[in-house]
C-alpha cells in the first residue's frame, strides 16, 4: 500500500498558503486509504490554478482544455469503467467556461468524483470574478462590483439530479478527505464543492472568513432532498459543510450494453471478422 | 440506354420510401444506379425532390434531363416538367390536381385512393412504385420479396402494400408497360444499394470504432444514427453530446484511455470543435473527425452541399500541429478510406480530417460488396517491454511518435497528457529550449506522414490536354465528363484528390507542366484547392469551375464550361 | 550609448513596479525607451523577468545582454549574470543570498532591511528603484513625482516612498553613481510610456467602440483590463461573458443594435469564437476581434508569444465570407491600425480580425502622443430617406454592401439578420438563384475592400540584395535588424505588414522578382506568411528564419541568420 | 394600435398541427394588446423549428446559431435599452447547446423575455433527444432510450435566481398569451417554458398527453420561493401551469454607468475629443 507522501509527485506552482495544497493532501490520502494504484486512478482537469492537480498526483493524467474537464472523464469512463475517474478542476472551470458540461454531465450520472477547488474567483487569469464570486466583489475587470448573484452549485446539483452532494472547506482536512473517499466511492456523480482561499486574488473569502462561517450540521437523513436544498442554500453567517445528499440511481455506464464484459479499450477486434454488416444493403 | 426518375413531393411526403424500395429492389435485380437527394431543411411541406438514375454499368453521378416524372403534388410538375423527356411520363394523382391540357405525357393513378382500398392511404407511395415498375418494365418480385422483409414484424402490413403496388401496376399498365427499358445489368454478383453516411458509419464500425460522440447536424447525423443502430449488438458506445464541444471532447477522453474514437458534424459544428483539434494536436490523442460540409457560412443552406470548408480544415484550431485531411470521393473509396484515417490517427497520434459533404452523405448508389479484410485495425500501442521505464507518454524519438500507452495499461506506469506545452513526461514546461525540442518533435511526424498520402487517381488521357483537377465528392461526375469530353475527342483527364493534406505533389508536379489548360472544379466560390495547390506547388491552375449554390455539379455543367473555355 | 537594464526574480516579487516606476520616470525625463517582460504561467514563484532598454531616438526592441542586472532572488543571478557586460553591476540583497566571490560586479543593497526602516518590506522594489537610479546618474525628483501621483490617495504612503527610494539611493551611491551614463533624450516633446494592450484599448475608446465582451485569456486580457477601467467614466459597456462563444455572440447582437463593438482573446478562446466569426460574415455585422497570439497548440504557453494563428485567422470558422485581416506592428502603428479595423468593419460591414502577439500586448515603448484627430467613427449608416421603403437588411447593390440600419431606427421599420442563407429581406431562403446572388453580393466586397489594404511598410534600401518580410510585432526588430545590416554595407530592407489580408500584393510583385535573397521572418515553425504570398503571387520565399521556443525574436538572431545565409 | 394579424408576416415551415403556431399566435397577441409597434421589439432566436419565429413576427429580428439566442439578445440590451427584447427559441436550442448561455444570463438577468418552444425534442434535425425528453423514449439515436432524466429549467431558474418563472402550455392559448405579456412587462429576466407537442417526432407528449395532465393550481404567493419549487418539480400526472415565481431584483442593466442616459447606439461622438484618455500615460 502507497502511502499519502507517495502520492505526491512535481513541484506545485502554487502560491504559499494557497487552499490548492490541502485539497491535493487530501486527495493523496484519500487515495492511498482507498488503496488505489496510481495506474488505477485517472485524475482529468481543464486549466487553471486547481488544474494543474494532475501534475501533483501520481496517476493517470488527462489536463484538457479550460472548461472541458468533464467531456474527456465520460469519455474515459465509455472506454475502461476500470479506471476511477476523477475530475478536479477550479470553480471557473467547471461552473464558467464549463458550465453546459456541468448541466449534463449531472443528468448522466456518470460514475466518477468531481472535486471543484472552488476559490470564488479566476486564479490563474489573476483575480477576475467567477460564477460563485460573491455579488459586490471589486475586481479588475468587475469594477463596480460583482452585479449578479453567485452561482450556487450544490442547488444546481440537486435541481438536476446529482446522488451525491457535498461541500468541503479546504481548511477542514479530515472531513475533506473522507468525503473525497465517499464521492470516489460512490456509485454515480459525486459533486464536492471545496472551498478554497486563493491568498492572492480573494481578500474577500479568506481562510478566515471561511473558518469562522463553516459548521458541520446534523444531517439526519441524506436522501431527504428538500432538506438537501435548504442545507445547499444556506450560505451568508453561518456555512455547512457536509454530505447534503447521498442518494445514488442508475448510472451512465449501466444503460450502455456495450460495457458489459471487458472495458472497450481492452477487447481484440479483427476487422475481417465483420463483414456481415454489409448484409442489410444487399 | 437508361432511364431517369424524378420523384418530387412536399417534405413529410414520403419520397424516400419510393425511392428506397425502388433502388433497392433494381439493386437486387442487378442494375447499377444512383440516388440522390434535393431536400429542404422543414418537416413538411415545401419541396423536396428525388432523382434516380439507371444506367449500364454504373452510373457516377446524376442527370438534369429525366425519362418519369412521379409529381406526389401540383408543385412539382410545374417546377419539373420542362426537363422531362419530350417522350417521358408523368406519374400523378388525378384526385389531387390535374395537368395542363396540353400535357399529353400523363399517367394518371389514383394514388391516395388505391392505397386506401389496400388498406391505407399511407401506402400512396407503394402504389406510386408500383406504377414505376410497370413503365420501366420490371417484374413486382423484387419490391414485394423487399416489402415482406420490411414489415416482417409487422402482421398484414406486407400483404397490403403488395395489394397496393399491385394496384399501381395495374392502374399504370393501361397507359404503358416497359416504356423506359432498363440498360443491361451490371456485372459481377450481389451488389450493395448505400448511400455515404452508412458507407462510413459502417466503415467505422468495421474499422473498430468503439465511440462516437456527436451532436446532431444535417447532414453528418446518418453516421450517428447508423452506429447508434448498431449499440445493441456491437461493442460501441454512441453518445449524443450537449454540443460539440463535449462531442470531441469526450471523443478525446475516450481516446486517450483507449478506444478508436470518432466525433461527426458539419461546418458549425466543426467550428466549435477546433479548440478540440487543437488538444488532439498538443497531446497527440488520435481522432478522427467526419466533417459533412455544407454551404455557410453560419446556418447556411442546412439540408445542400458545398466544399466550403477545405482551408478551415487545413488550417482551423489555434497552433501549429500535424494534421492529415482525407476525403471521401466515391462510394467505392470512402469505405476503405476511413479505416485509413483511423490508421494514421493511430499510427502518428494526430487528428485526421474526413471530408464528405452531402452530396456524398445523401447520396444512394449500387456498389460491389466491401472487402472487409482490406481493413485495418493496428492500434500501435506500446506492448510489455516496449517502452523504457517509467513510462513517458511524450518520449523523443526519431519520427516524432512516441511509444503510446494507455491508462491501466501497464502495472504501476502512469501516462499523463497535457494541454500546456510539455516535456517527455506531459508535465508542463515553460523552457525555450524544451519547447523547441517538443514542437520539433511533433511537427517530424509530418516526414513520414506526407509519405502516406496517396497520388491523386489520375483518370481518362495519360497525356491530357485538359486535365480537370477535383476532390471530395465530385469524382464521380468528374470522371463522366472526362468520358464525354474524351468520347467527343479531346484529350482530358482528370486529377482527383482523396489525400488532401499534407498536399501529395508528384502528380501536380508532373502534369501541371505539361497540360495546355488545367482547371479546378470545386463546389465552392473561393476555388480552394487551386489556392492550395498553389501554395504548395507554385503552379498556378489556369481556370476555375465552381458551383456555390447549394447543388451538385452535374457533368453537362462541366463540359460546357470546358468547351467554352476550349473555344476561346 | 545605451543602457540595458534586466530585473529578475520571482513571480510576486514585483519586477513591474520597479519597472513601471523607472519607465515612466525616464519617460518624463526625455529618454527613448522599451521594456518588455517575459513572465511564467503562475502567480507566485517561478522565475520571471523584465528588460529594460535605454537608447537614443526611440529603441525599437531589446537586446540579450545588459550592463545592470537587478536580481530579486538567488536563481536570478545564475539564470543571468552571463549576459551581464563585464563591465556591468548587479543590485542584490545581500540578506537574501551572497555572489560567489569572483563576482566583482556586486552593488549591495539591503533591499528589504532599507524598506522595513522607511516603513515596510513591501517597498523593497522602491529601494531597488533608488539604486537604479544612482547607476544610471537620474535624479530621484522624476520617481518621487510619480510616487506622489499614485499614492495620492494613501495617506503617508508616498512620504514612506521617498524615503526608501532615497535609502536605495543611498545605499547604491557607496559603489558607483552614474557608471551608465544615459543616452541624449529623444526630440519632440512629452511622450507616452504605454504598452500595447493599453495602446488597444485607447484606441478602441477612442474610435468609439461601445461595447466589449471578453473572457479572460492571457495575453489579450489587458484590453479587457484597460477599458473595463474606463466603464465609470465613459460610455462604454464591458461584460465579462460566460465563455468566448457567448462573448463573441454578445458583441454580435449589440453591433446589430448599434454599438461599436469588439472582443479579445487569444488562439483557444478564438477557436471557439469562429463560429460566431462565420456568423458575422453570413449575417453582415461588423465586429472586431483582436486575437492576442501566444504559443499553440492547445494551452500551448499561455504568458509566451507567438505568431502561429495568422492562418488559422485568415481561414478559421465555416463557409466562405469576406474579411480582413490586420496586425499591430508598432505602438505607433496599432493605435490608428485598430481604428481603421474599426472603420473597415462598419464600411463592409464584416468581421475585422485584428492580430496582436504577447511581445506586442506586453511591451511598453516610449511613443509620440497620439493625433485622435486622425481616427474615425463614420459608422455608414443608412440616414432617413436613404433607403428604399420597406426597409431589407440585405438589398443587392453594386458594391455588395447593402444600406444599413440600426433596429429602431426608423418607425416602422424592421431589421432582420440571418444566419440561414436568406434573401434582400433577411427571410430564409433555398432556391438555387436566390443562394448564387447572395454568395455573390457577400463575395463583392472584396474588391473595394482588397483597395483599402495598405501595401507593406518599405524600409531600408530600396533596390535591396536582400529582402526580409514581416508581420506583426516583428516590426521593430526587423527595423533594428535592417539598420545594422545595412549600417555594415549589405544592401537589405524589409517588407512588413499591417494589413495583411485581403494580401496588398503590389510591392511583393515589384520587389520580389529584383531581389537576391527573400527572407520572411516569423515567430512561428511553419512560415505562414511565406505560404500566403505563395499562394496569393506564386512567389517562392527563398529562406525563412522562423522561430518558434514561445520568445520574441532579437535583431543579433536574425542579422546572424542573414548573414550566414550571406555567406553560404 | 396593430391587431394581432399585422404581426404576423411570412409562410411558416412548420407542419400542420404543430404547437408552434399557437405560440406564434400568442405572441402577436401579446405585442398587439401590449401596443407595441414592430420596430421596438427585438426577437432573438437560434437555429430550429422554434427559432424561425423571428421570420413569422413583424419585429426586428436576429436569428442567429444554433444555441446561441440569449448572447446577442444581451448585447441587444447594451446597445439600446429601449427595444424590447424577447428570445423565442427552442428547448434543444435554449437548454442543450445553450445551456452555460441560460445559466449565466439568469444569474445576470436582463431584461428580456425567455421563451422556450418546449416540445421535449429536436424538430428540426428530425427526432432526437433533447435534454427534456422524458427519460426512456426512444428515439433513432436513443435507440435504448433516453437514459438521462428530464432537465428541469424552471427548478434551475429558480435555484440561479430567476425573477419570473412560468410554465405554459402552447394549448391554454389564453393563459399563453397572458403570460407572456406578463413576462414582456417584468422587469428583468423572465423564464417562460410552453409546452408544445411536436406531432412529427415527440410521440410521448403529445397534445392529448399534456392536455390531461396540465392544470392551473392556485398560486397564494408568487414571492414564496419554496412553494414556487414544489411546483415547477411537479411533473407526471399533474403538470401545472402559472407564473411560479415573480420576484423582480436588480436588472443587468442597472449595474452599468454607460447606459444612463440615450442609448448606446444613438450617442454622437467624436474621437478627437477624447484625446485626454492619454494624459495617464504621460
Ligand atoms: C478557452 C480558454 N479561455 C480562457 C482561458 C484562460 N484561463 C485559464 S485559467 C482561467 C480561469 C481559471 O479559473 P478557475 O477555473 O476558477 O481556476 P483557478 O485558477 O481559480 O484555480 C482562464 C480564464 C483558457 N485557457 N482557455
Ligand atoms: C452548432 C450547431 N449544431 C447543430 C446544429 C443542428 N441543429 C439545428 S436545430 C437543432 C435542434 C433543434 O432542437 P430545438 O432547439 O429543440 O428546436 P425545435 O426544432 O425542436 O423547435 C440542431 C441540433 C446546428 N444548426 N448548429
Ligand atoms: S492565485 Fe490563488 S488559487 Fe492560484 S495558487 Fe495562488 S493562492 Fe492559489
Ligand atoms: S417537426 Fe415538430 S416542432 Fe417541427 S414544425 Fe413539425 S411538429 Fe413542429
Ligand atoms: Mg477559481
Ligand atoms: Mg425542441
Amino acid at each position: 500500500m502507497l502511502k499519502a507522501e507517495d502520492y505526491l509527485v512535481g513541484e506545485t506552482a502554487w502560491c504559499p498558503g494557497c487552499g490548492n495544497f490541502s485539497i491535493r493532501n487530501a486527495l493523496a490520502s484519500a487515495l492511498s486509504e482507498l488503496e488505489l494504484s496510481p495506474h488505477e486512478v485517472l485524475i482529468c482537469s481543464g486549466i487553471g490554478q486547481a488544474a494543474k492537480t494532475p501534475h501533483y498526483i501520481r496517476a493517470n493524467g488527462f489536463n484538457g482544455l479550460h472548461g472541458r474537464a468533464l467531456p474527456p472523464a465520460l469519455g474515459s469512463r465509455a472506454a475502461n469503467k476500470n479506471l476511477k475517474v476523477i475530475v478536479a478542476s477550479g470553480d471557473g472551470d467547471s461552473y464558467g467556461e464549463g458550465g453546459n458540461h456541468f448541466i449534463h454531465n449531472i443528468r448522466r450520472n456518470p460514475n466518477l468524483a468531481h472535486l471543484i477547488h472552488n476559490n470564488q474567483v479566476y486564479g490563474l487569469t489573476k483575480g477576475q470574478a467567477s460564477p460563485t464570486s460573491e455579488q459586490g466583489m471589486i475586481t479588475g475587470v468587475q469594477v463596480n462590483g460583482v452585479a449578479a448573484p453567485a452561482l450556487n452549485p450544490l442547488a444546481m446539483g440537486l435541481v438536476l439530479g446529482a446522488g451525491f452532494v457535498a461541500r468541503c472547506f479546504s481548511g477542514e482536512k479530515e472531513h475533506l478527505k473522507e468525503t473525497i473517499k465517499a464521492a470516489i466511492n460512490f456509485e454515480g456523480y459525486a459533486l464536492v464543492d471545496i472551498l478554497q482561499p486563493c491568498v492572492s486574488f480573494n481578500k474577500v473569502n479568506t481562510w478566515g472568513w471561511y473558518k469562522q462561517r463553516v459548521y458541520f450540521p446534523e444531517i439526519k437523513d441524506p436522501q431527504d432532498w428538500p432538506a438537501a436544498m435548504e442545507m445547499s442554500r444556506q450560505w451568508g453567517e453561518k456555512i455547512p459543510l457536509g454530505i447534503f445528499y447521498n442518494h445514488p440511481r442508475p448510472i451512465f455506464e449501466s444503460s450502455l450494453p456495450a460495457l458489459e464484459g471487458e472495458p472497450l479499450a481492452s477487447r481484440p477486434f479483427d476487422p475481417a471478422s465483420m463483414s456481415r454488416v454489409q448484409d442489410e444493403f444487399l | 440506354m437508361e432511364v431517369n426518375i424524378l420523384v418530387g413531393g412536399a417534405a413529410g411526403q414520403g419520397m424516400d420510401t419510393v425511392m428506397n424500395l425502388l433502388g433497392k429492389a433494381l439493386t437486387r435485380e442487378g442494375y447499377g444506379l444512383i440516388y440522390t437527394k434535393d431536400y429542404m431543411s422543414r418537416v413538411r411541406g415545401g419541396h423536396n425532390f428525388s432523382r434516380l438514375r439507371i444506367a449500364a454499368g454504373k452510373p457516377w453521378s446524376n442527370v438534369e434531363t429525366f425519362d418519369i416524372l412521379v409529381a406526389l403534388n401540383e408543385e412539382t410538375y410545374y417546377l419539373h416538367h420542362d426537363n422531362l423527356a419530350p417522350s417521358g411520363r408523368v406519374i400523378y394523382d388525378p384526385r389531387l390536381f390535374d395537368l395542363p391540357d396540353d400535357e399529353t405525357r400523363g399517367v394518371s393513378v389514383e394514388l391516395e385512393n388505391l392505397a386506401e382500398e389496400a388498406g391505407g392511404k399511407v401506402m400512396a407511395n407503394t402504389v406510386a412504385v408500383g406504377a414505376l415498375l410497370v413503365l420501366i418494365g420490371l417484374p413486382g418480385t423484387a419490391v414485394e420479396e423487399l416489402l415482406k422483409e420490411t414489415f416482417a414484424d409487422k402482421e398484414g402490413v406486407a400483404e397490403e402494400n403488395i395489394l397496393a403496388l399491385k394496384a399501381g401496376m395495374d392502374a399504370a399498365s393501361r397507359f404503358c408497360s416497359s416504356c423506359f427499358p432498363l440498360p443491361s445489368k451490371s456485372e459481377g454478383g450481389k451488389k450493395l444499394f448505400i448511400d455515404g453516411n452508412q458507407v462510413l458509419g459502417m466503415a467505422a464500425l468495421a474499422s473498430g470504432c468503439r465511440f462516437l460522440s456527436a451532436y446532431p447536424m444535417t447532414p453528418s447525423t446518418g453516421v450517428m444514427n447508423y452506429l447508434a443502430g448498431k449499440m445493441k449488438d456491437y461493442p460501441i458506445v454512441v453518445e449524443q453530446a450537449e454540443d460539440e464541444i463535449a462531442a470531441v471532447n469526450m471523443a478525446l477522453g475516450a481516446s486517450y484511455t483507449g478506444a478508436r474514437s470518432l466525433t461527426c458534424t458539419s461546418g458549425g459544428g466543426f467550428s466549435l470543435m477546433v479548440e478540440g483539434l487543437s488538444l488532439a494536436g498538443m497531446t497527440e490523442t488520435p481522432l478522427v473527425i467526419i466533417l459533412a460540409m455544407r454551404p455557410g457560412p453560419a446556418t447556411g443552406l442546412p439540408t445542400r452541399t458545398e466544399q466550403g470548408d477545405l482551408e478551415f480544415a487545413i488550417h482551423g484550431g489555434h497552433g501549429e500541429f500535424p494534421r492529415a485531411v482525407l476525403a471521401a470521393t466515391s462510394h467505392e473509396d470512402a469505405f476503405y478510406r476511413l479505416n485509413k484515417a483511423f490508421e494514421l490517427a493511430d499510427r502518428y497520434q494526430i487528428p485526421v480530417l474526413f471530408l464528405s459533404d452531402q452530396n456524398f452523405a445523401d447520396t444512394h448508389r449500387t456498389v460491389e460488396q466491401y472487402d472487409f479484410s482490406r481493413l485495418n485495425y493496428n492500434r500501435c500501442l506500446a506492448e510489455e517491454g516496449q517502452y523504457e521505464e517509467p513510462y513517458k507518454r511524450y518520449r523523443f524519438t526519431e519520427s516524432g511518435v512516441s511509444p503510446r500507452a494507455l491508462p491501466g495499461q501497464f502495472a504501476d506506469q502512469v501516462v499523463l497528457v497535457d494541454s500546456d506545452e510539455h516535456d517527455e513526461n506531459g508535465n508542463i514546461i515553460e523552457g525555450a529550449q524544451a519547447r523547441r525540442l517538443m514542437v520539433d518533435k511533433r511537427m517530424r511526424k509530418l516526414t513520414a506522414l506526407a509519405e502516406e498520402m496517396d497520388e491523386p487517381d489520375l483518370y481518362g488521357d495519360p497525356h491530357p490536354d485538359t486535365l480537370l483537377i477535383g476532390w471530395g465528392s465530385t469524382y464521380g461526375v468528374l470522371r463522366e465528363a472526362v468520358d464525354a469530353l474524351s468520347a467527343s475527342g479531346a484529350k482530358t483527364a482528370m486529377l482527383h484528390f482523396s489525400d488532401i493534406w499534407p498536399l501529395p505533389r508528384k502528380r501536380l508536379n508532373s502534369l501541371l507542366p505539361e497540360v495546355k489548360l488545367s482547371c479546378c472544379v470545386e463546389n465552392n466560390v473561393t476555388g480552394q484547392l487551386a489556392s492550395i495547390i498553389r501554395r504548395e506547388t507554385g503552379h498556378l491552375i489556369n481556370r476555375s469551375i465552381l458551383k456555390y449554390d447549394g447543388r451538385p455539379l452535374l457533368a453537362h455543367e462541366i463540359i460546357a464550361e470546358v468547351e467554352k473555355n476550349a473555344e476561346s
